[in-house]
This record gives structure tokens, C-alpha cells and sequence, in this order.
């Protein structure tokens, strides 16, 4: 069985806890543990902050799509804005930010981190994140 | 959304302070809380307690505000922790090395056991 | 200020309770209160239903978009089935169901009585349902 | 929703039965309550109390298969009543006209003491 959930917000700050109780309650569905449940949530709060905060999407959109194949959850989001170099990003480092004046940086970090997959597809025209965990 | 407005409640004991929060830690959130730990320190707290059981939620932003507030916990050569956290926020803490500077524990309790 | 958030979900049973979630998070957002939130979720649980049972749609999905106009929430429920002639239903009597066999037939009045406003535009290429509610 | 899935107990007392609902009545859910009722009509029974303080959610579909319920009670010549409704159930049932054939009662309580 394949079902997709798929949803639109407008860009604004907090519109990403009414992504993560979509995400919980597909996540529900499929029987993920609780603790699955808050990561995913996590991890799709960092997306959506980054469409948010970093798209300069015109639209002022982000779409996000929840796919069930199986065990697996695959969550994408994305945004059609102005796009960032993922392998031009650096790892945050624990040490550097805290004596560093800007202690941002950690939004990929969590997502990787907390997801099974996460995989960045990103240009000009916009940017595409697809997030995976399985159950 | 609304309902998920940070509020908190800071409590100032003789060694340390206890700040127990409710709702989400993000931008503002977090701003809140580093608020409560400067006007702490500004009354000669060192130490502090941070009490998460009732925020479930916490964003990037959020946690980068923590990590100010332990930069400056650290120049004053005091501590932070942390108790009540989900498993999920412990994890983050934990990938994130913000266990290096901060100790995680399950209770307040515990913390404060530790700090006595 | 006028937001939106648009939800596309598959026609299984129990999949409008996943679009109540995201109901009574908006609508939680625009400070309705409790008993408005749990009209606007039978009602619209009601119109999810009826795509889902009576739409005969190939694409088999639900389209859901929430607007916030000011106090007011719109609620546009939409699928790309057979549609119907809302004219030809007759308003369900409680005397007549209680004797005959089939008891159905309560979904259109339950939507019109719980909410503010509700319009039905229906043809052959599929429904549209607007409903409101204000604060 | 999985975990939204009816559950329900039955108590069989002299006079009346009671049963309490715990989960979304939809169709599955209505066709349970209907099972548990009819079991207790074969055991003689003709008065029925539903408890739906735990059901917060409800359908049109879960709620055509209550007046099914509805109809053979009367045919019995027994009643039906119906306890810890939501304000909005509450408000359905009686545009419905359930209210012509049932009663609604704040508790279980005050529905036990009316039918005593
Ligand atoms: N959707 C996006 N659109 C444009 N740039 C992005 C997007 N997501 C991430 N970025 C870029 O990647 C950087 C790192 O993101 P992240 O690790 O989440 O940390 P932070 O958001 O705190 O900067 C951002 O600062 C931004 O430059
Ligand atoms: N989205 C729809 N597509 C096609 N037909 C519909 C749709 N919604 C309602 N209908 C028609 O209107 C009738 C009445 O609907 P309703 O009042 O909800 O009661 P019920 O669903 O119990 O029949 C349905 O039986 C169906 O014929």
C-alpha cells in the first residue's frame, strides 16, 4: 500500500508545528514508536524553518509530502526559493559555536542525525529535501 | 501556534536556580528563558537548573539561544543542566556535544542532588 | 491577514480524522473556541465522508484547503468525482428514518446546522464544498 | 487512526444495561455498539444507558447505526439514553430529533438515578 498526505503552509513562523502534527498522526497510523515520532518531528521542524528562513521563496510557500511505503515513511519538503550549496555548508563544531559570536548552523545537523536518510536537491529555483525512517 | 507560547517559572535557591518552562523552545522561547537566566545572574546566580518536562517542542533556533546562555554560564565559571527532557531532545543534546559543557539528568531531583 | 494551508489526502476511511488535526490546529491558531473547533470537525468530517463514500473519484484524493480571513475560517473540500444535484436530496426526518431501512443520509444537514455557511457547487467533473465558521 | 479505534465495556445491571465507549464511532464503531446491544436485548435486557464520555468523535455513519439501535429498542418497548456527550454531540443528536426518542443525561450518574 502507497498513500501520500500532502501539505501546503504558508511561511510563518510556528506554521511548522502544524506540519508536525500532520507528520504525527500519519506517523501514528503506521505504528512508528514515540520516540521515532518526536524525531521525525524534529527533524521536519528544521526543514520547514529553513524554507522559512532561508528561501526567499516568492510564493512565501513550503509543500510538504508524506509518502507511506510499507514500514517506511519518506517526508519531502520543499520550497521554491532561492536555493543554497548544500557541500558548501559547514559542519557545526560544538566548540567553534560556542565561543563564536553566531551560535546558529545546527538545522541540517538535526536532520541527518535524526532521520534514517535525508537527501538534499537544491538550486536555483528552489530546494528539495527528502527524509526517510522506517519503522 | 498560540497555546504553545513559552512561559516559565524561575525559582532562586541559595547555591542555584531552577527554571522550569512550558511550551515550545524556539526563537522567542528561548529568548524568554535567556532573559530569566541573565537577570539571574545579574543577582549573583552561577548555577542553573533547567526543567523541561512540560516543553516537548524545541527548534534549532531555540537550542543556539541554550547554547549563548551556557557560553555565558561558563564565563562566570558556573554550570547549567538540564532535566526532563524527551528522549528526542536528549538525543540532540547529546549529537550536538552540548553535553561537554552541560550535564543531562532525568529529575530535577537528581540535579539538584548534584549540585548540593 | 489571509493564510492558507492545503491538504491533499487519499480516500481511505479514517483519513479525516487526520484532516481534523490539522482543523483544529488552525483553527486553535485563530482562537476559536473548544465547541467551535469540534463543529467545524464533525462538519468537515462529514464532507471528507462524503467524497471518500459518494465521489466515485478516479484520482481517488481529497483536496482540503483552510483560509483565516480575519476572524473568519474557510474551509474548501473538494474532490474530482461524479458529483450530485444538491437539489434532489430531501431533508432527512427523523420520524421517517427511525422506520425505514435505510437510517443514512444526515451528512449535508449536520454540515449546514454546525457551521455558519455552506455552499455546495457540484457537476459532473466533481464537488466543492465551502464551508465557514467565524470566531 | 489506529489508536482512535472503538473500545467499549458493557455492564449488565437488574434494571438497565450500560455501556461505556471509548474511541471514534464511525461505522466499525457504531456496528460494535450495535453487536453489544443486541447481545444484552437476547439476554432480556430493554434499557440502555450509552456512556460516550470517552468517544469525542463521532460520524453520521456511527451515528445512522445508534438510531438502528434506537428503532429496535422501541420496538421492545424499552428505552435508550444516551450520557457524557460532548457539547457538540450533544448539539447534533438534537438536531437530528434523537432527542423525540432518547434522552440525554450530563452523567451516568443522573441517567442511572432516572431510570431507577
Ligand atoms: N531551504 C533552504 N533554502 C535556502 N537556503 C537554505 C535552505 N535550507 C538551508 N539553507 C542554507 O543552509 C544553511 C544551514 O542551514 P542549517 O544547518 O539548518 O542552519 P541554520 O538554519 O541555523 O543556518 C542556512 O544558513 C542556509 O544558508
Ligand atoms: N462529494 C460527493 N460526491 C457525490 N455525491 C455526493 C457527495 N456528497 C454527497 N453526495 C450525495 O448526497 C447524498 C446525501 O449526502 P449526506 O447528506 O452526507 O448523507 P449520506 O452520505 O449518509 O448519504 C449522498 O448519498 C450522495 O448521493
Amino acid at each position: 500500500m502507497e498513500d501520500e498526505v500532502t501539505l501546503t503552509i504558508p511561511m510563518h513562523h510556528d506554521m511548522e508545528l502544524e506540519v508536525t502534527r500532520i507528520a504525527a498522526s500519519v506517523a501514528e497510523a503506521m505504528r512508528l514508536d514515540k520516540d521515532k515520532i518526536d524525531e521525525i518531528k524534529l527533524a521536519l521542524i528544521e526543514a520547514c524553518l529553513n524554507a522559512i528562513e532561508h528561501s526567499k521563496s516568492e510564493e512565501k510557500k513550503v509543500h510538504i509530502k508524506f509518502k507511506m511505503i510499507g514500514d517506511r515513511l519518506e517526508i519531502i519538503i520543499k520550497d521554491y526559493g532561492v536555493g543554497f550549496d548544500p557541500s558548501k555548508i559547514k559542519e557545526p563544531k560544538i566548540e567553534e559555536k560556542i565561543k563564536s559570536p553566531s551560535k546558529r548552523g545546527w538545522g541540517l545537523k538535526i536532520m541527518r542525525s535524526l532521520m534514517d536518510s535525508v537527501v538534499i536537491n537544491s538550486h536555483k529555483g528552489g530546494t528539495k529535501i527528502v527524509m526517510t525512517k522506517r519503522r | 501556534m498560540l497555546e504553545q507560547e513559552l512561559t516559565l517559572s524561575a525559582r532562586k535557591e541559595d547555591k542555584y536556580s531552577v527554571i522550569t518552562t512550558e511550551g515550545y523552545i524556539n526563537n522567542p522561547g528561548g529568548e524568554k528563558i535567556a532573559l530569566a537566566c541573565y537577570q539571574l545572574m545579574d543577582q549573583g546566580c552561577k548555577h542553573f537548573i533547567l526543567n523541561f518536562s512540560q516543553s516537548k517542542v524545541i527548534n534549532s533556533i531555540g537550542i543556539s539561544i541554550l547554547i549563548e546562555i551556557i557560553e555565558k554560564v561558563l564565563e562566570l565559571k558556573g554550570s547549567l543542566c538540564f532535566c526532563g527532557l524527551t528522549n528526542t531532545i536528549a538525543k540532540t543534546f547529546r549529537i550536538m556535544g552540548l553535553t561537554q559543557y552541560t550535564q543531562i539528568f532525568s529529575t530535577e531531583e537528581e540535579a539538584i542532588k548534584a549540585l548540593s
